[in-house]
């Protein structure tokens, strides 16, 4: 009786505390916007007021270092004010929190949008008003330079190919796969499924995709739905997990079925948590690839050169990191 | 009855409808494994049935708490709240080990208890928004409590709580957690059938005011049952991080509330309160196991998935009906 | 027969006075804690006295606000519909979907099916004696299912091409946008049902005494079996009118807003028992959670966390005070 | 049996009717017939299949053989609103209204008077509803919610709504079972008006003098099978009373009067003393002493607040004034568990809404307040429970299938006394009685007679509220005379009679001499009782 909820997207469980590794982006190409296309006066971010619409709760890694590391870049550049909302997985709220955050005087706007879709009434309201508007980790679907400025994030897409890469080589591609997809519903799921799907169907032909259940994001659920599966279907050999929460569930049912992740099993997942990295270096888990969180350099960086008159990129796609057997050990630091 | 109200009258005891309406849920669970004894591959195997049982018992425990609410008309939103907060408080104190640590859980359980039952018995709060409160905030404050982070639980006493078993390495083992289950079964059952309390908290939920003349404590009785409930709904929480080896207070117990209520309500305790059928309760608790095992084993898709349950439900409570107060 | 005169004393006329305003306030009381938030704010936070500001609650009230209002029907006559954000959802998608026809198709589409499941939910729980919330939660679930089914596993949102239903949803008149007029238009016209029509007497009478009701020989099943229909087509609409708003029919919306639907209705006085409650109070308590959210966003630096723990807290502050003032009434 | 007096067909007729419950045969057989005009009375102890009986004919149930006719026609009412529907207007056995709504929607609901524009006239409704009510003397303010009003009022508000619906035939279930003298003539007189229009009506009632007066004819029912049907003149009382228990009973037309209120009372200090009672606009510095072993009435018209003094002393009603002692100990005042503590019980009114639970089984009605002392450690032992219903369930003549039946599906009667052994359970000093023979049939009405008597006799103190004012007189060794919430005067030894209570009730000793009975509705029109709004909602 579950998998009505939306919660926590790229999100999984970390000890806190780690060295923090800024996003950079991909090397720039595409179109751009500028002030003059956009319209708009241009603004010293310095005095002014900032808004923050954050889309999920921050009850999990991955959110918690998206706020903090907004608002860490709003403390160093010495902003005004930051607004920050949060709309707890729930559309209208986002719409609502952009809507209040503007009538509070916000100058400027970066959103985590809850979904590609549907923000559209808050966007013309800052439209309206001439209020830039970045949006970081997931894209809308409607037009850059005109109902916002530019799109930071990564690909989810290729999140999810990376991760078939990733799996193919380490199982010398074969074995059978079950897949622990996130909320049903959620952009994210959707992309992580086609990028990882499409791939293995390219490049993995003796891989098999014997299940496909959601887990929600959550660890419980991808703990409980890997020990359904491992027990009608023994030969599962892979799991590929599309956050590191439920990776490290089914790492848990691996090890009560009595089996050995990482060896018997092996786990793949996306998001790049310090547990699942340190899982890593522990050899009981076989890899992650990065979603990375710190979108406040980045993002303060393009409005504030988008603010000076300058041309910023519309679609901003950052380097996510990779972390298989080879390279945790060194890199586990920059997990977040 | 010269009582003017409306009852549906119950067919006989022997006749085949009468049987349905009363073992309804059992009828169901019996089709569901007849079910997959033909389609579900290495469905019948010991450490299949061990597998449903340990996923059962977080749910089982939490409807046990929800089926004694519900007994005296009340609802409880907050158990998946309480068993967050559980979770939150677990990491903090597991230096002193399980035991300490596992209590002071409960005691915090508990607390939440004492507010739901405060507002209900005292204030006259209706059950279902004073306890929505504490299901918004209580999540909040187990996630603040828990400085907003996820921990690894790396206690050998809670792991083998989560994951041990009485007679290990033998077929029949039993997990430690389907132990603590069924003792807790075994004690609300008592409780229900064979004490004073249990006894005037039905007699609360078929009449209030009733009870009020007799001169029974109501408000005491209330209190008290919430608190049963939240500090059930605590050690649901104990158990369920103990069977993930880390404290999730953002996921752990998220909607249970939903699925406790239906296991009463399919195990034919009605909504309307002056019932508690434990029995029915865990039985109502098993059949949703199943379900999900038999959804997820035939890699049901999600929306699929959730068609499916919906129409088992009621198909559950609707050859039960009868049984089931009209409102 | 002048045996039992009535000699009244002195404090009558004062006592009637006091019956009266206890009375107002018992009726009212989700309104006056509404007006104390709403002063409180005004003191509070300089941004919060503006006209934008107002629009926007006002606009983010109304797709509650429709849903409340059918919620209060359900509600009065004892029931419960939990499937309404679910239903929400659908309605939305198929309102995206449909508008491929114009705008009658973005309305009638959603409509009938939401109404459909009404019918469906209301049959089971009128004709078929199911406890509404069962057959409701199953409604929660099954109608998730069938968003997702509908749109592909829910990796699809449907757009809205149609100008004129993007109208609908984002047009303003007065500086007030359409969904807006929408909603009071359900409260004015639930509200004339509701106390001005032997309709809306009978889902009193039900909720008051179903065991009664049927004894004065009211039609109880076919009143039960309405307000479902109602609730479904309420949802339905709100949906509608939401994707009209955002332009899409999004898959995930609506999740856990039967919870927000029946704490409105609850905090404004509506007895979940049935057989009271008005559809101001209900407007009074969608008001009350959107302030509150609006007011949680004036700080504007809250965790989501905190945010939790303040939203509860203000929930349980206004549902106490609520009953407290509505507390002489009850037996 | 039959003795048609018309070739016309009966106005509604049962032919063949058998109705079974789980385990009870509730109707058995049972031919019926009512004709147009007559008013027919419906006999039978409690459980005897009256109420069953009349909810088969209104479509409440189905039966299981047998069919209805109307006017000679089968029908089928499938549900109330059919019966209705065809002219069958019924008041049920217990108030069946909606508290939460006005007095006024309670009367129209479902046919509520309509503007032009399809909107309910509330104008109208209210005035409708006043000078409905006024014609039976009835003065309440009709925006009111019912719940506000005592049950008596409830009960007269019902029987407006099933009048005023035009009806061929009216059904009445025990109407008077909480009405005072004077509204019950308010009903005769009402009866006798819609036997003018040539509406038939089915009376139900164990008050034999009401039956005699207002009825032609009975039927007479006995576990659920009907033994008699003839003209009532032909009948005499002890016959009827025969016919009704199976069984030849010497003194139970006198209801048991011989031992009844004979007095106990010693020269022992009080039991209780309760000492200026006050509770605003509801009661007003009452004084109550009863000494163990006595019986003491309480009197006063509907509305009078002797439901209310009770309340004060059961701890149900929190006092602005005034105390309570037991043996020189003061009780908590406020507090339910406090006062039976200290040994007062009290049998509340409304059996319905206030005694029983009704989910429960006879047995767990029975020991809900004792259970505490029946229980070790917190652990409920059933063989001290099982003891003492026993004991109880065959001391009362309680008539269920067992002490596992649940207590909804006993008849009226036998509820009320499930609710007696109840407190009865508890072994008190004081046990305070509203009302305890509403709706009880002569024989066990005589039964808890006596039993008052015998736990008089066995030095309970008593306090007795009736509406029968033979009742009250009967039990009473001193009679305390409410009015308007305050003591109006103290009947004492030979005073107790039925003169000087009607006397006093009337507030006037010289108008003693007028029977209220005389009136009639007509001519009070213009003079209602009124004790309306001078009155605050019942706690
Ligand atoms: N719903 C029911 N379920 C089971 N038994 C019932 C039900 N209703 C009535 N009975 C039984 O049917 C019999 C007749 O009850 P009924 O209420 O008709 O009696 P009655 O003659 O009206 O008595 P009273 O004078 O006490 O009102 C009783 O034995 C009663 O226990
Ligand atoms: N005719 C009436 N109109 C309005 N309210 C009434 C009327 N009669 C009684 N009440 C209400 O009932 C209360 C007192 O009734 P109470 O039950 O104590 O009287 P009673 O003498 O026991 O009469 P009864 O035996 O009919 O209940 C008052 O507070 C008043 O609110
Ligand atoms: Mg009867
Ligand atoms: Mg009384």
């Amino acid at each position: 009786l579950t998998g009505c909820t939306n919660t926590g997207t790229s999100g999984s469980g970390s000890t806190g505390g780690s060295t923090d590794t800024a996003q950079t982006a991909q090397a720039a190409s595409g179109p751009t916007c500028d002030l003059a296309t956009y319209g708009g006066e241009k603004l010293d971010l310095k005095n002014a007021v900032v808004g923050f619409s954050q889309s999920e709760k921050e009850d999990n890694p991955f959110r918690i270092a998206e706020t903090q590391s907004i608002k860490d870049e709003a403390a160093k550049i010495g902003v005004k004010k930051l607004i920050t909302t949060n709309a707890q997985s729930t559309l209208s709220k986002q719409i609502s929190d952009i809507q209040d955050m503007i009538s509070q005087g916000a100058q400027a706007l970066i959103v985590a949008p809850l979904n590609s879709d549907g923000l559209e009434p808050a966007l013309s309201a800052a439209k309206a008003k001439k209020i830039p508007v970045i949006t970081i980790d997931r894209k809308l679907s409607s037009g850059a330079c005109d109902t916002y400025v530019s799109f930071l994030g990564s690909n989810f897409v290729e999140q999810g190919k990376r991760a078939a890469d990733q799996l193919i080589k380490g199982t010398s591609g074969k074995g059978n796969i079950a897949i622990l997809l996130g909320s049903s519903g959620n952009g994210v799921t959707t992309d992580r499924t086609k990028g990882f799907v499409d791939e293995i169907a390219a490049k993995g032909p003796d891989l098999k995709i014997v299940a496909q259940q959601t887990g929600d994001f959550a660890r419980d659920k991808g703990q409980s739905v890997t020990e359904q599966l491992l027990q009608s279907n023994p030969d599962i050999s892979v799991i590929y997990a599309e956050n590191d929460e439920m990776g490290l569930g089914a790492q848990a049912a691996i090890i009560a079925a009595g089996k050995t992740p990482g060896k018997d099993i092996q786990i793949y997942s996306i998001d790049g948590t310090k547990n699942a990295v340190e899982q890593i270096v522990a050899g009981a888990y076989n890899g992650v690839i990065e979603s990375n969180p710190r979108f406040g350099p980045l993002a303060f960086k393009t409005l504030q050169s988008f603010e000076s008159g300058d041309k910023v990129g519309q679609d901003i796609i950052i380097e996510d990191s990779e972390y298989d057997p080879s390279n945790a050990k060194d890199k586990v630091d920059s997990a977040f | 009855m010269s009582q003017a109200t409306v009852t549906i009258t119950l067919p006989r005891r022997g006749t085949a409808l009468g049987i349905m309406q009363r073992y309804g849920v059992y009828i169901a669970i019996a089709a569901l494994l007849i079910y997959n004894l033909i389609f579900t591959p290495n469905f019948f195997e010991l450490d299949n049935f061990r597998t449903q049982f340990v996923q059962v018992v977080p749910v089982m425990i939490v409807a046990l708490g929800m089926a004694l609410v519900i007994g005296t008309e009340g609802i409880d939103l907050s158990v998946g709240a309480v068993m967050a907060l559980a979770a939150a408080v677990i990491p903090l104190y597991i230096g002193y080990g399980l035991i300490p640590a596992a209590i002071l859980a409960i005691v915090v359980g508990a607390v939440v208890g004492v507010i739901n039952g405060s507002m209900v018995a005292f204030i006259g709060v209706q059950p279902i928004v004073a306890t929505l409160s504490l299901m918004v905030a209580g999540r909040g404050i187990a996630l603040l409590i828990a400085n907003e982070q996820l921990r690894s639980v790396t206690d050998p006493g809670v792991l083998s709580l989560g994951r041990g078993s009485l007679f290990e390495g033998e077929a029949f083992r039993i997990p430690y957690a389907v132990i603590v289950a069924a003792v807790l079964v075994v004690i609300v059952a008592l409780l229900v059938n064979r004490t004073t309390f249990g006894k005037q908290l039905i007699a609360i939920g078929g009449s209030r005011r009733a009870a009020e003349l007799a001169g029974l404590p109501v408000k005491r009785i209330l209190l008290l049952t919430y608190v049963l409930c939240a500090a059930l709904a605590a050690i649901a929480g104990i158990i369920g991080t103990a069977r993930l080896g880390a404290s999730v207070p953002s996921t752990l117990g998220n909607l249970i509330e939903l699925s406790a209520i239906t296991a009463v309500v399919v195990g034919g305790t009605p909504l309307t309160g002056g019932q508690v059928k434990v029995g029915g309760t865990v039985a109502g608790a098993l059949l949703l196991q199943f379900i999900t095992a038999t959804l997820v084993k035939h890699d049901v898709p999600d929306a699929y998935s959730q068609i499916t349950q919906a129409v088992i439900i009621l198909l559950a409570v609707y050859i039960q009906r009868g049984r089931a107060a009209v409102r | 027969m002048t045996i039992l005169e009535s000699e009244a004393g002195p404090a009558t006329a004062r006592q009637i006075g006091r019956e009266r305003i206890a009375a107002i306030v018992q009726s009212y009381g989700a309104a006056i804690v509404l007006v104390i938030l709403l002063v409180f704010g005004s003191i509070a936070f300089p941004t919060f006295l503006s006209v934008s500001n107002f629009t926007n609650i006002a606009t983010q009230s109304s797709f509650l606000m429709i849903i409340a209002v059918g919620m209060t029907f359900v509600i009065l006559t004892g029931g419960i519909d939990l499937s309404v954000g679910s239903v929400y959802a659908l309605g939305g998608v198929l309102a995206a979907y449909g508008s491929a026809w114009g705008l009658f198709g973005a309305f009638a589409l959603p409509l009938v099916v939401c109404g459909l499941i009404g019918v469906l939910q209301g049959a089971l729980v009128a004709y078929g004696k199911m406890a509404p919330f069962i057959v409701t939660l199953a409604g929660l679930l099954g109608v998730r299912g069938l968003v997702l089914a509908v749109t592909d596993g829910g990796s699809a949102t449907p757009l809205i091409a149609d100008r004129a239903v993007v109208f609908l949803g984002q047009g303003d008149v007065l500086g007030l946008r359409l969904p807006v007029f929408f909603a009071l238009a359900a409260v004015v016209i639930g509200s004339i049902l509701l106390s001005r029509s032997r309709g809306g007497q009978a889902v009193l009478a039900v909720g008051g005494s179903e065991s009664a009701a049927t004894l004065m020989g009211l039609p109880v099943a076919r009143v039960t079996f309405t307000v479902y229909v109602i609730s479904g087509l309420c949802a339905g609409l709100a949906g509608t009118l939401n994707a009209a708003y955002s332009s899409s029919g999004v898959p995930t919306v609506g999740v856990g807003l039967e919870l927000s639907a029946i704490s409105a209705v609850v905090i404004g006085g509506t007895l979940l028992s049935g057989g009271r409650g008005n559809l101001i109070g209900t407007l009074a308590g969608v008001l009350l959670l959107t302030v509150i959210q609006n007011l949680i966003n004036q700080v504007g630096s809250l965790t989501s966390s905190v945010q939790a723990v303040v939203s509860g807290t203000f929930l349980a502050i206004v549902v106490i005070i609520q009953t407290v003032l509505s507390r002489t009434q009850r037996l | 049996m039959e003795s048609p007096l018309t070739d016309d067909p009966p106005v509604l007729e049962a032919r063949g009717v058998t109705k079974r419950f789980a385990g009870v045969t509730a109707l058995d057989n049972v031919n019926f017939e009512l004709r147009a005009g007559e008013s027919l009375a419906l006999m039978g102890e409690n459980g005897a299949g009256k109420s069953t009986l009349i909810k088969v004919l209104t479509g409440v149930y189905q039966p299981d053989e047998g069919e209805i006719r109307l006017g000679g026609a089968v029908v089928t009412f499938a549900r109330p609103l059919d019966a209705q529907k065809a002219g069958v207007s019924t008041i049920y056995q217990e108030v069946n209204l909606v508290p939460l709504m006005s007095v006024a929607q309670n009367i129209y609901i479902g046919r509520e008077p309509r503007t032009r524009l399809g909107l309910i006239d509330f104008k109208r409704m209210y005035a409708d509803a006043r000078a409905l009510l006024d014609t039976y003397g009835i003065d309440v303010d009709v925006r009111r919610p019912l719940r506000s009003l005592a049950l008596g009022v409830q009960q007269m508000v019902a029987l407006a709504r099933a009048v005023s619906i035009n009806a061929k035939v009216v059904i009445m279930d025990e109407p008077t079972s909480s009405l005072e003298a004077r509204e019950v003539e308010t009903l005769f007189s009402v009866i006798g008006l819609l036997r003018q229009q040539g509406i038939a009506i089915v009376y139900v009632s164990h008050r034999m003098d009401e039956i005699y007066r207002v009825c032609d004819r009975a039927t007479v029912l006995r576990d659920g099978k009907v033994v008699h049907v003839g003209a009532l003149d032909a009948l005499p009382r002890m016959e009827l009373v025969s016919l009704m228990l199976g069984r030849t009973i010497e003194s139970s037309d006198r209801g048991g009067v011989t031992a009844f209120g004979s007095d106990n009372t010693s020269d022992a200090p009080p039991v209780l003393v309760a000492e200026d009672l006050s509770r605003r606009h509801q009661i007003d510095g009452i004084d109550i002493t009863i000494k163990p072993g006595e019986v003491v009435g309480l009197g006063g018209l509907l509305g009078s607040g002797r439901s209310e003094t009770l309340k004060a002393m059961a701890g149900v009603m929190q006092l602005d004034r005034g105390s309570v002692q037991i043996d020189g100990k003061t009780v908590r005042s406020g507090s339910v568990p406090a006062a039976i503590r200290a040994g007062i019980v009290m049998l509340p009114e409304d059996r319905k809404a206030e005694g029983i639970v009704p989910g429960l089984s006879v047995r767990d009605n029975i020991v809900l307040a004792a259970l505490p002392r029946l229980s070790k450690a917190g652990f409920s032992s059933r063989r001290n429970q099982d003891a003492v219903v026993d004991v109880f369930m065959k001391r009362l003549h309680i008539k269920a299938s067992g002490p596992d039946q649940i207590v909804s599906e006993l008849s009226g009667g036998n509820q009320q006394k499930v609710m007696i052994a109840r407190w009865l359970a508890m072994s008190p000093k004081v046990l305070l009685l509203d009302e305890p023979t509403r709706g009880i049939d002569v024989g066990a009405k005589a039964e808890v007679q006596a039993l008052i008597d015998e736990l008089a006799g066995e030095g309970l103190a008593i306090v007795l509220v009736s509406s029968e004012v033979e009742e009250v007189v009967e039990g009473s060794g001193r009679v305390i005379v409410l009015r308007d919430g305050e003591v109006e005067t103290v009947l004492t030894g030979a005073q107790v009679d039925e003169e000087h209570l009607l006397a006093a009730l009337a507030g006037d000793a010289g108008e003693a001499a007028e029977d209220p009975r005389t009136h009639d509705a007509q001519t009070d029109a213009d003079a209602p009782t009124s004790v309306t709004d001078s009155r605050g909602e019942r706690a």
